[in-house]
């Protein structure tokens, strides 16, 4: 009798936990068979198949100019983050600072903070500096919109990290550079990479702040993507989503693998 | 960690230098967040009270009309005097623009007489005696007392006008505060809007999270991996992409109505774009694997005996749930509701694309004073109420975490 | 010391990347459109033209109508923008702050020869497009829509109506629904209560409206059937025409406004003297006519018209046998009136 | 405070290590460690003993460079060092849970010291080898740290700490983490090296066994302060104060009150019921009426022993008897002392007694000591206790 129910309930919890993931996942599955249709129309089934909305993205330029200008955005913003974050998250982590507490959840407002006014502020603010249009006023926005979470990612892993091994370095005779290099980076690199790695998606995806602050050849492919969905929505937009999706499917099985480096490097 | 001393850093040369050291480490990050974050935002904000623009550019007629009441009449020569010559030189800065948009945007429909009176001005079309005579015979809505009591009542360096405007409230000429007219009164409703559909989102969301952290608490660790990864997938994805991609899936011809009409459950597209509907759908979408993972990482937490020890008490299943495991979550949906609730205030991409006119939320309408009509002073207003909700949650969120400690404590 | 070490290579990489910009060589003008189809009709049809005839390299960029991004330029003097194709209020609320050139008649050639408001002191149209009463053929069949008053007349054609979410173009069509000829429009609009007649007429059809937001939307509901009749803009009406092959009817003589983008020339443009060039060679109405033969939206010179294809020409707004239904929108009372009317017809809309 | 035999003859010893007035305090506000002296001498084994927080792994920190000293000088080779950064002050340091660096390979963290003085790489390549050899891990060079047995990783420290060739090697409890056979096995594996090498051994445990088994001298610390510096045998059998008497080894204790002292290294106490004993001071007024402690270790005292030989005495009642191995314990009340502990051998003919018997425990005055009962004021009952359980 029990056992029944116990049965009954765990299908329906089983089946309401696969019919939640579909809806997760089943629209960016669906999206493959669209993005390779020879049609003009998102219209799904597909009136046949071929790869021309692909090489109609990739021959186009604004296409590809787009993405690297994303690339270097997101690149020099993370990197501008994670300076900022390793040597932040030491202090904090490691310092007796009065108002530590108010300091992290000051550093996390960008993350709360709904972009828009982000947008706008930062707008207002680079076009009194002569900065608007400038890939700069981009790249130190995504980067302030991306210290929270390496902040975060980076005090949890120098939280797990043994302090003992800085002694030991000292004691074998390195100094404060080789220290950091050689025991210290390397020793909390899976919470850096990890949180480099969202930051990086964070600018990448960014749009709000992209469009209040790109101008002309600055545009970011999100920037891009959104004015090209206004207009009319065409399968190379699904082409264009899909890469997307690659891409970040490839990033977020960089942050599993790290993720796996970590547990290993810290079950020693 | 030996003896309580590992505390200090190898580097420790004496107590009160190490901290500073710490305090420097900090300190590129803390600059650099004040000037790139806090200081843009503020300087933003400041806007909604700002009135600079139209000050500065109007100093004698500030001067002249410091006296002045509604109850006056229209001003005398001097005013006009003194209105005129600072017209002159707002056009000569190429400033009457700005001028006339903000009295535009205090009397609506005087933009072009005060541009046309700049000019004019400027060109010294105007006569010096009877001047007064002179602008009025040439503008007639210059003779207009609620156009001077407007702009009188606020000739002061800070304003309250956009704050106002912004919670429907506008100024008579007594100076009282009022309701603006009840066809004007849109952003208490926006604002309740925003408010609401954040509600049933971050709602809609907990019931959903609910059995997926369940079951990913509950299978074998090699499933909850599979899982987690699969729910991890699209909170990696951007979002721009997904919400492009409910796009495609809820158009009339996309693959929804398609496979719904191929299987003859319909036989005319359904109207799903565009509406609350697919603005929720798509918006969950987005923000429930933050509430999941809310809920599973405190769920990792609870032993699970507990249930078991419960059920083995005799209590009935959901009785045992909502007894003993749903007040062990409770911190979990709490946390995971405030993340929710947050991102979706701020929702503006998502809206604008699947959402029709009315699932706009108030990012819309601040990016829409922004780009479209430029009342920043308005924008920035509109912005100060998102942020104070903002604060509200976080408050909440405060005392919550206090009232769960105590409960836990007892 | 070693802190500021990390603060060097920091400051050096921001540095580096700003090295990316790319360098100006030659000359050039960096114009800026409203992207997508318009781009490519402005690529083909006028820019390939001038550049060949002049070895000008004209850079081609796209925007969406944020005149606060070109005063911020201006403010901070770090202009990219040479040339920019703006809405007409947007044009005259710019030219009013002095973010815009003033065009010398020997650049824009006489004003009496533009179709009206398609020429301002700062500027001369870049596209003249018009919002347009469509139906779509596949769905109404025998008894044909004729007027906007059919459109509000929900007995005779029954079905959803779609409208913009927006005052400007729904107001006026809403007085054209209530029988007001469009070149009284905007004497009632200005006329006390006139606003107030406006949300009577469009009360009565509320019930049965579905408002648009996105073109997109417009042209899918359109598509589906979920509406019968709907407003659009012409161009992209007459490419699901063309591309789509849609059996869509655009209503010219139901009665259109048309409005007007306007080519600027930015205050301090780095490339002024190209720029002011470029639109001197333009406002010819030969070269006019290449935007035309690509896109279903209109010009400014009247004669342009001479050097469209016949088929082309039907499709245009200012063309002869339309443009005597239609009139232009009117900037002044949109540029006052914009912000306060949107925000009652969105609270309108809101209830 | 404390001197031994083996310190007097300071001017011709080598010091290599010396601590001048030392002090460290973490707050301001209480001593961690207090007034300390001690010269090192070179090429010695020394121990830092006592229990935890008696400021000893500081004092090892200190010397390290980890901690500043709040008061006093530190000097090596008489100069001081004090304000030398740790990774300039060339000593070999040796962490109580190891700090290998889990990210490198056994090659790469013996390599690492040498790496940071920019030895060339033949080089680095030549010294990795040889300590290999050394600690007998040379098919392990390229494994991690976390694929080694708790014995083979404390081996790699060790080499780590060794391959720079430092003058002067620390270890903070180096064989705490390891199971107790494993840790008899290292503690002489330790005692060769420090042999073979020559080098000076600055060790920090707890551990009274490994202090005794491996050290020259052994400095007996509490409350940061040093209570004895002393050969091993010096600290076992004369000790200075009562707490190294009942930190090392165990202890019978009794209270009584001086009566007076007849001749030089003998003093009569009569205990509370009574009963007088004849013992020898090791640190004690010997005013009568002065109270004092009296303690003998278990394995001194006899049972039903010749009174001529053993003139001190207790009748009293075996409770237990405890096969341990090696010895057996047998514990007795009297009226005196409860839980009074004494140690036979497993051969002794005393093997047949039985419980419940009543018996006299008897020792020399030589093996009975006695101490200030205010020194003993700060031992805790629980440690007190412990001679008695």
């Amino acid at each position: 009798m029990i056992r029944n129910a116990e049965d009954v309930r765990r299908w329906l919890m089983n089946s309401a936990t696969c019919l939640v993931i579909v809806y997760l996942v089943l629209p960016l599955i669906v999206l493959i068979p669209i993005s390779f249709t020879s049609g003009n129309t998102l219209t799904f089934p597909t009136p046949g198949w071929s790869l021309r909305w692909y090489s109609e993205v990739f021959s186009d330029e604004r296409w590809i100019n787009a993405f690297w200008n994303s690339v270097v955005i997101a690149v020099s913003s993370t990197f501008i983050a994670s300076v900022f974050g390793i040597l932040a998250a030491i202090g904090l982590t490691w310092g007796k600072i009065p108002g530590r507490n108010l300091i992290f959840t000051l550093a996390a407002t960008p993350l709360i903070v709904p972009v828009v006014i982000v947008g706008v502020a930062s707008f207002s603010f680079y076009a009194s500096l002569e900065l608007v249009g400038n890939r700069i006023s981009i790249i130190l926005t995504h980067a302030a919109l991306s210290v929270p979470i390496v902040l975060t990612t980076i005090s949890a892993s120098l939280r797990g990290f043994d302090r003992t091994l800085l002694r030991a370095s000292a004691s074998l005779g390195a100094g404060y550079w080789r220290t950091f290099y050689k025991v210290l980076l390397p020793m909390i690199s899976p919470g850096v990479m990890t949180g480099a790695l969202i930051a990086f998606i964070i600018s990448f995806d960014e749009i709000v702040v992209a469009s209040f602050l790109s101008i002309g050849s600055q545009r970011t492919l999100p920037r891009l993507i959104f004015s090209g969905v206004r207009e009319s929505l065409n399968p190379a937009i699904a082409s264009v989503a899909m890469l997307l999706i690659v891409f970040s499917a490839f990033v977020l099985a960089l942050v599993v693998w790290q993720h796996s480096r970590r547990v290993r490097l810290s079950n020693r | 960690m030996n003896d309580g001393i590992d505390v200090k850093s190898m580097h420790d040369r004496g107590r009160t230098p190490s901290q500073w050291k710490y305090v420097l480490c900090i300190a590129p990050m803390a600059v650099f967040l004040i000037v790139t974050f806090f200081w843009p935002v503020a300087r933003f904000l400041f806007k909604s009270v700002d009135n600079s623009d139209l000050v500065s550019n109007l100093p004698r007629t500030v001067i002249a009309l410091a006296d002045w009441k509604h109850t006056d009449g229209i001003p005398g020569e001097d005013v006009f005097a003194a209105l005129v010559q600072d017209l002159a030189d707002a056009h000569a800065n190429g400033k009457d623009g700005i001028v006339a948009q903000k009295i535009n945007q205090r009397v609506v429909g005087t933009r072009y007489l005060v541009i046309k009176t700049a000019r004019i001005a400027a060109k010294g079309g105007f006569a010096k005696e009877a001047l007064r005579e002179n602008v009025l015979k040439r503008f007639s809505k210059w003779g207009n007392i609620e156009l001077w009591s407007a702009i009188a009542n606020d000739l002061k360096p800070l304003t309250e006008f956009y704050l106002l405007m912004s919670v429907d409230l506008q100024k008579n000429p007594d100076g009282h505060y009022e309701s603006v007219p009840e066809e004007q009164a849109i952003f208490l409703q926006v604002f309740g809007r925003t408010v609401w559909i954040s509600i049933v989102v971050t709602l809609i969301c907990i019931v959903l999270a609910l059995p997926v952290a369940h079951a990913i608490v509950a299978a074998r660790p090699n499933v909850a991996r599979v899982l987690i990864t699969l729910i991890l997938f699209p909170l990696w994805t951007s979002l721009l992409v997904r919400t492009i991609i409910w796009m495609i899936l809820l158009q009339g011809n996309g693959p929804i109505n398609s496979t719904l009409q191929l299987l003859g459950v319909i036989n005319k597209p359904l109207n799903l774009i565009y509406t609350r509907f697919s603005l929720y759908v798509a918006m969950i979408q987005v923000l429930l694997p933050m509430m999941i993972f809310s809920i599973v990482a405190v769920m990792r937490r609870i032993p699970v005996n507990l249930m078991k020890a419960a059920l083995s008490l005799g209590s009935p299943w959901l009785w045992a749930w909502w007894r003993v495991q749903l007040p062990l979550i409770m911190p979990g949906i709490f946390t995971g509701s405030a993340i929710v609730f947050v991102f979706a205030l701020g929702y503006y991409i998502t809206p604008a694309l699947i959402g029709g006119p009315r699932e706009q939320m108030i990012s819309s309408f601040i990016a829409f004073y922004t780009n479209k009509t430029l009342n920043w002073g308005l924008a920035s207003s509109l912005s100060i109420q998102l942020l104070f909700l903002l604060v509200l949650v976080w408050l909440i969120m405060l005392m919550s975490r206090f009232v769960f400690l105590k409960r836990t404590e007892k | 010391m070693k802190l500021a070490r990390v603060l060097l290579t920091m400051v050096f990489v921001v540095c580096f990347s700003a090295q990316f910009f790319p360098a100006a060589a030659g000359e050039q003008v960096t114009v800026v459109g409203w992207g997508g189809n318009w781009n490519k009709a402005y690529e083909k049809g006028v820019w390939k033209p001038y550049m060949k005839q002049t070895g000008v390299k004209i850079i081609q960029e796209e925007w969406m109508g944020e005149v606060a991004k070109i005063r911020a330029q201006v403010q901070a003097g770090n202009i990219i923008y040479d040339m920019v194709s703006v809405e007409a209020p947007g044009a005259e609320i710019g030219c009013a702050e002095g973010l815009f050139v003033k065009l010398p008649r020997s650049v824009t050639g006489d004003p009496d020869k533009y179709h009206p408001e398609t020429i301002h002191e700062c500027g001369v149209a870049s596209d003249t497009w018009a919002d347009v009463m469509v139906y779509n053929a596949d769905f109404i069949k025998g008894k044909i829509p004729k007027s906007w008053a059919d459109f509000w007349d929900v007995k005779k054609f029954p079905g959803k109506r779609q409208l913009y979410g927006q005052a400007q173009f729904t107001f006026e069509n809403a007085l054209l629904a209530d029988g007001v000829p469009v070149s009284e429009v905007y004497k009632v609009l200005r006329s006390p209560g006139g606003v107030d007649r406006v949300f009577k007429v469009l009360d009565r059809i509320r019930p049965h409206v579905i408002w648009w937001n996105q073109t997109t939307q417009a042209m899918q509901n359109l598509a589906s059937g979920e509406v019968v009749m709907s407003d659009g803009f012409n161009a992209r009406i007459t490419h699901e025409i063309e591309a789509e092959k849609k059996n869509y009817v655009i209503l010219w003589e139901a009665g259109y406004f048309y409005g007007t983008d306007l080519w600027v020339v930015v205050n301090g443009a780095p490339n002024m003297k190209v720029a002011l060039d470029l639109l001197t060679w333009f406002s010819e109405p030969k070269n006019q006519a290449g935007f035309s033969n690509n896109f279903a939206y209109g010009t400014g010179r009247v004669e342009a018209i001479n050097y469209v294809s016949e088929t082309k020409r039907a499709q245009l707004p200012t063309a002869p046998q339309n443009i005597k239904y239609g009139a232009p929108y009117d900037i002044e009372y949109w540029v006052e009136n914009k912000e306060a009317l949107e925000k009652r017809f969105k609270t309108w809309l809101s209830k | 405070m404390t001197t031994d035999k083996t310190e007097t003859s300071c001017e011709t010893v080598d010091t290599h290590v010396s601590f001048k007035g030392v002090g460290k305090s973490f707050d301001g506000k209480a001593w961690a460690v207090r007034d300390l002296d001690l010269q090192i001498t070179r090429g010695e084994f020394l121990t830092l003993l006592g229990p935890s927080g008696s400021g000893k792994t500081t004092t090892l920190m200190m010397l390290a460079g980890f901690e500043t000293p709040t008061a006093g000088e530190i000097s090596i080779d008489s100069r001081r060092i004090d304000r030398t950064p740790a990774n300039r002050r060339g000593i070999g340091l040796v962490f109580q849970d190891y700090a290998l660096f889990p990210h490198m390979t056994v090659a790469e963290n013996l390599a690492f010291p040498l790496q940071a003085r920019k030895y060339p790489r033949a080089e680095i390549e030549k010294h990795v080898k040889h300590i290999l050899d050394m600690v007998q891990l040379s098919n392990m060079e390229s494994r991690r740290p976390d694929q080694l047995s708790g014995g083979q990783q404390q081996r790699v420290a060790l080499a780590r700490a060794l391959i720079f060739e430092p003058k002067l090697v620390l270890m903070d409890e180096p064989l705490g983490a390891l199971d107790k056979k494993l840790r008899e096995q290292m503690q002489f594996e330790l005692k060769h090296t420090h042999d073979r090498l020559g080098v000076t051994f600055i060790y920090v445990t707890h551990d009274q066994t490994e202090a005794l088994t491996m050290s020259d001298r052994v400095a007996v610390f509490n409350e940061g302060v040093i209570q004895q510096v002393s050969t091993p045998d010096g600290v076992y059998e004369r000790p200075e104060t009562s707490f190294v008497a009942n930190f090392i080894g165990e202890n019978n204790c009794i209270t009584g009150t001086v009566v007076g002292s007849e001749r030089q290294q003998e003093i009569t106490i009569k205990l509370e019921s009574g009963k007088i004993l004849k013992a020898t001071p090791r640190n004690v007024d010997t005013n009568p009426g002065i109270k004092a402690l009296v303690t003998v270790r278990p394995e001194r005292a006899v049972i039903d022993a010749d009174p001529g030989e053993y003139p001190n005495g207790l009748k009293a009642t075996i409770v237990e008897i405890v096969y341990v191995g090696d010895h057996i314990r047998i514990v007795l009340d009297s009226r005196e002392i409860s839980g009074f502990v004494v140690k036979i051998s497993n051969e002794s003919k005393m093997i047949n007694v039985q419980k419940g018997q009543d018996v006299r425990i008897g020792w020399r005055i030589k093996d009975c000591l006695v101490f200030d009962i205010t020194e003993q004021a700060h031992l805790s009952v629980n440690e007190i206790g412990l001679g008695s359980n």
